[in-house]
């Protein structure tokens, strides 16, 4: 929660926005299933393998990708990994303490995670060297720097256009079993973009990109990841309310619809900084 | 190529697309506890036990007006295929918290002020849909230990296998198949409290998957119900 | 303790206790050196390697075993691995919390594994795929259910049941150094049964397998682990009393005794579950 | 034989021996802070922000005369050449430790009394340097959070490079370098409130080097002065 | 096959089968300490301090009747053949516990109401019986805070090496014999407070081994008074 | 702090001690750029490879080194490992806590490390076994056993004259990757000997080797860690106070001296124990 505002000023606030939105507006006048402003910069962190900084109105997120060799699970020898982890940088609200991640933060990580592997953006086989010795690891590790609402989109849209941009090392294999690092980066290769969408449930109305404010009287909140303008890879309910089937169908229209329009502006930021 | 449907769309284990797997209840099998269930939900084995409503430890989490739902998922090492590690995983860490979340738009919290409910969940044996009993057999420990409940939570999930639409995947079906959906209803107050999704699904499919998981709970509804009388009025069926 | 019962009424039932301990009898009937009902039921978790179910009294207990490759320790390369962990899970009384084991857990799992690895039921060797390299580890990871006094011979029952009852995997080694899974299963070997029977000094007397009520007043706990009639492989003195030599002998003999008969309702429940 | 400088002892990025990398400082960047500040110090990428003065927990951390202050020095993931572990490193303890030791003594910390002042140093990207970078940034937010303050804390370091000595080295000098000398200073107050030395230095090349990293930090302090007079008074340079 | 006897039933470092290896024991040697000792026990090196009566944290610990006592058992990571990591080890979670069962009933408790008594042991070089040594030297220890008591805790352990009944083990003996008994007694209230036993004893040499460990023990408390004696009354032996 | 005395006698102690700080002297009776009594004595560990205990005043500090088998890490594949740990053992004042290492004591574990790292004491690379898989990791572990003050260069010399007497195991490789252990030690190669000097800032004057009485009121602290007359290795300046240039010329100039007297007086001891 801000920490700046005295508490009446804060019920004021809440008393007014569940008035507009039961006329369908929002108190930063903003519609129902409007979004807010959204900018993605890839490439902030040139050290890192693929970087990108989100800012969708007042939330902030950096997420940055390290690729690096490690062991493949005894299940999957035939496989990379992919690890997504997140931190609420204390930075970045005066609530947000230091240390192991709390459910919420581990939530994010996940649903982020969620998305880019069930989108198979990036095919994990790509990412094996020496079957059931060594793979390619991706981390992409997700920091929030600044929090006002919706941190699952911010955060997904800055992993996603950060690998679209992420580079890789090239190994070779000299003999059995010996790997050698050839010093070249090639491109880590994507295929579709997952793009979530996350709405709250306030007063019986389905509102997309909540704000801060918005979420502190949400009653539920529900993401969903689209790959294409048909389908669907990813969905998470979330906070002590319940949905109806209505407006859940509401929600997959809401979450399919915007998903073009976002994975567009994707598109055109990782463009730009291809070019650069 | 994975096959999990015959040409009669019939599934590994024979069931039918539309078809759960056998389920069991039983309400009140911990001593200790205020209320309990274990529950199989094909070879899903789930224990829950709930204690409370008692005190808020540390007492700075204590709500005025309501009580606070504490909610705990957990496998124990050798539920699984592999043995787990006991350390608590992300993954047990992300179902606990939205498993509470299932649950407690069915609990009159406000009739508990001061007070910590805790539920706790255990898998002695998973094989897909864990969650779903999971959060099942917890509705059933809230019941028998009395708390104020405006409705059962009941869970199922849909998914999508061979690209059909299926309900209740085992584990194999879950790993193999394309899709899966865990959800949880409030049946009466018709409010789907859990929800999940992971593979692929088109729209239509999505739709298709989210009303035959819906068929599902309210059939698992039917089942707490006789759990519940068969405590608690004695008709047990031989 | 048991959460439900009013100070007064637990205060009067103390007094009771220590009154009929004192007559020779207990307040659930029993005789000083007598055990409440035991049931043994193995193979309750079916994709366990091996598992049991054991409730004694109100105490109910789950040991389930997973047998998989490891890496032996330095100092012995030929040898397998036994790791037993415990856990009372907290549906099983108001006061567990879910969290890392305190001192009175681990001590409950090192007393189960003091019991099975002293007695040599398993021989550690046989448990060698490639000495060095890869061993197998026998995991006995026991859950309490509920808790109504003495876990630790609840937990020692299960465990032991759930091995007797245990399948390996069965490896072959392809070429030097590497092995393959043939997927067959085969029964772990064991030996001599170990069998704990915990005592607890109550008013200057000695009392078996004691009841939560009864540990809430006993001064002193005794658990001795015999593996026949005349050897005894383990011991663990618990709690802020001291016993007199007098006493630790009785103890002895009545370990020895109870054990062979406790040994014979492990071996039948073994048995009986092996003809399923 | 690793050669640093070249036969004009200019450095492998073209600097002279006692140029600062280029230096980029910005207060007021985070929204919810208090007071914040962005620095970018060659390849270093820092954020600093500060929350309060505020409550104090736990309770007996509390001093009845004055504030606690409350310093992390923390590392993103992303900031390294190899992935940093997210689990706090000794490293970033130590420094968390050194960094608070050279902020507290600009605070008035008795104006603040029965508060915590929460300083929190972020590393986006480290290149050597990040802790006078991170000092430096760390003050700024001080300042930007309205905290009175004695004077500003600056930072920058020194160093020996193919034996002789330098300024502000950067990750590849100071990994094949021969010694650094990290140190940050009170301007005005003319106290030296961190230093730490590694590497290998004759009692000359110190005294030398100590004095070259002064003049860095006194750089350092006009575009910090600056940076302030950016924010509040407007006069933002193109 | 093992040979830890020769003919003449002498042991490898030439004891005798009811022999003790060589101790030392010395009061007051930890300048900050309410109390404290310092035992060699044949190659181990223990040291054992109390600090309190004092305060009870976390506070909801306390007695209003007695104080609670809190032992750690610890070994330094250079005190055992290979480094032991320096996280806490459950092998010393459950000695620790143990030792502090075995030194409680010596001490009267309710002279200290409302206060904790700390009792640490600190194995610096272990060689076998350690927690013998350890528990003896806490005794010291909590003699020399001027602790109540009422009697001291004396331990020491019985075997089976190459078959036969043997005292007082040391680290190849333990290894490479049959069994071992630690135990502790309190010599005037004639109680046994701490009895471990792993191995294989016939009933018989159980007997036995119980006998000679308790003679062992005597042997230990003689020691224990003519150390507190030392520093208490001066009369150093040469 | 010390735990016995009260409060009033603690405060006019630092009245005075501030009292005589000004006039140029001590409480104890040192001048102000006095070190307290030292002894070292090596090899009071037997069973470790190198070990020494330090009293320095009423400090304490027992240093014990093992080295054992480890794997590089990947940046550095020839170079051997140093592991410096500290730990305040709680029988050394009443306010340590049993417990993972606070800031403090992190802090001191890494300045020794530095001094020793720094001074090129140890050729890292003489601790390759096999490249990249197999080399020597030489662990330092500091007990301290009584705090008075100046745990820094007490833990420091503890630290060195340990590693001047450790040896070290000596293997061979028998084939391609496999080493053996001879069960030979020989000595652990030495050059350079790292002596930290460290100074408290009392009443704008510096004092060497303060005790835990003067560390209790001073400003700022400052170790300077040299090799040889001429050559500074290490430096940490501590405390939320700060030094005058010309200060830490003179604690420069007083840590080169210190150096020298006490260079000296650890290769005694250490003679001393080689020859036994």
């Amino acid at each position: 929660m801000a920490s700046k505002k005295s508490l009446v000023v804060e019920y004021l606030k809440y008393e007014q926005m569940l008035k507009e939105i039961s006329k369908g507006k929002r108190i930063d006048g903003r519609k129902l299933l409007e979004t807010r402003s959204l900018s993605i910069e890839p490439g902030v962190i040139e050290k890192a393998n693929g970087s990108a900084k989100v800012t969708l109105g007042n939330t902030e997120v950096i997420a940055g990708i390290k690729i690096q060799t490690g062991v493949p699970f005894d299940d999957t020898p035939d496989k990379g990994l992919l690890i997504v982890t997140s931190e609420i940088l204390p930075i970045a609200a005066s609530w947000a303490e230091p240390g192991p991640p709390n459910a919420e933060v581990i939530e994010l990580a996940r649903v982020v995670d969620r998305g880019v592997r069930e989108s198979k953006m990036i095919e994990l086989t790509d990412l094996c060297i020496v079957e059931g010795k060594k793979v390619l690891a991706v981390f992409v590790d997700i920091s929030v720097l600044n929090v006002d609402g919706n941190l699952f989109d911010a955060a997904s849209y800055a992993a996603v256009a950060a690998l679209l941009t992420a580079k890789m090392p090239k190994y070779k294999i000299i003999k059995e079993g010996e790997i050698e690092d050839t010093g070249k980066q090639i491109p880590l290769v994507t295929k579709l973009i997952p793009v979530s969408t996350t709405m709250a449930l306030i007063n019986d109305a389905i509102v997309v990109d909540p704000t801060l404010d918005e979420e502190t009287v949400m009653e539920a909140r529900f993401t969903i990841t689209t790959t294409t303008k048909n389908s669907i890879c990813a969905g998470q309910k979330g906070f002590p309310g319940g949905f109806s089937l209505k407006q859940i169908e509401l929600a997959v229209d809401t979450a399919l619809k915007n998903g073009e329009s976002i994975r567009k502006k994707i598109k055109k930021s990782v463009e730009l900084a291809k070019k650069k | 190529m994975s096959k999990l449907l015959n040409s009669k769309n019939r599934r590994l284990d024979g069931r039918k697309l539309d078809e759960l797997r056998p389920i069991k209840m039983k309400v009140g099998v911990i001593d200790n506890a205020n209320g309990s269930a274990y529950i199989e939900f094909g070879r899903n084995k789930v224990m829950a036990a709930v204690y409370g409503p008692k005190d808020v430890h540390p007492k700075h989490m204590m709500k005025t007006e309501s009580a606070i739902l504490k909610c705990r998922y957990h496998m124990t090492p050798f539920s699984t295929g592999r043995r787990k590690n006991p350390a608590p995983s992300r993954r047990e860490t992300e179902i606990s918290k939205i498993i509470s979340e299932a649950l407690e738009p069915a609990i009159v919290m406000t009739d508990y002020p001061r007070t910590a409910i805790h539920v706790y969940v255990e898998i002695l044996q998973s094989d897909g849909g864990s969650r779903c009993a999971g959060v099942t057999a917890a509705s059933l420990a809230l019941a028998d230990a009395g708390i104020n409940m405006r409705d059962l939570t009941s869970g199922c999930a849909a998914g999508k296998i061979d690209g059909k639409v299926a309900l209740d995947l085992d584990e194999v079906e879950d790993m193999e198949g394309d899709a899966d959906l865990p959800m949880a209803i409030l049946p009466n107050l018709e409010k789907v409290t859990l929800l999940q999704l992971d593979g692929d699904f088109s729209h239509k499919e999505f739709i298709e998957a989210l009303k035959l998981a819906k068929k599902g709970c309210l059939k698992v509804y039917e089942m707490q119900r006789n759990a519940l009388n068969d405590k608690y009025f004695g008709n047990e069926k031989a």
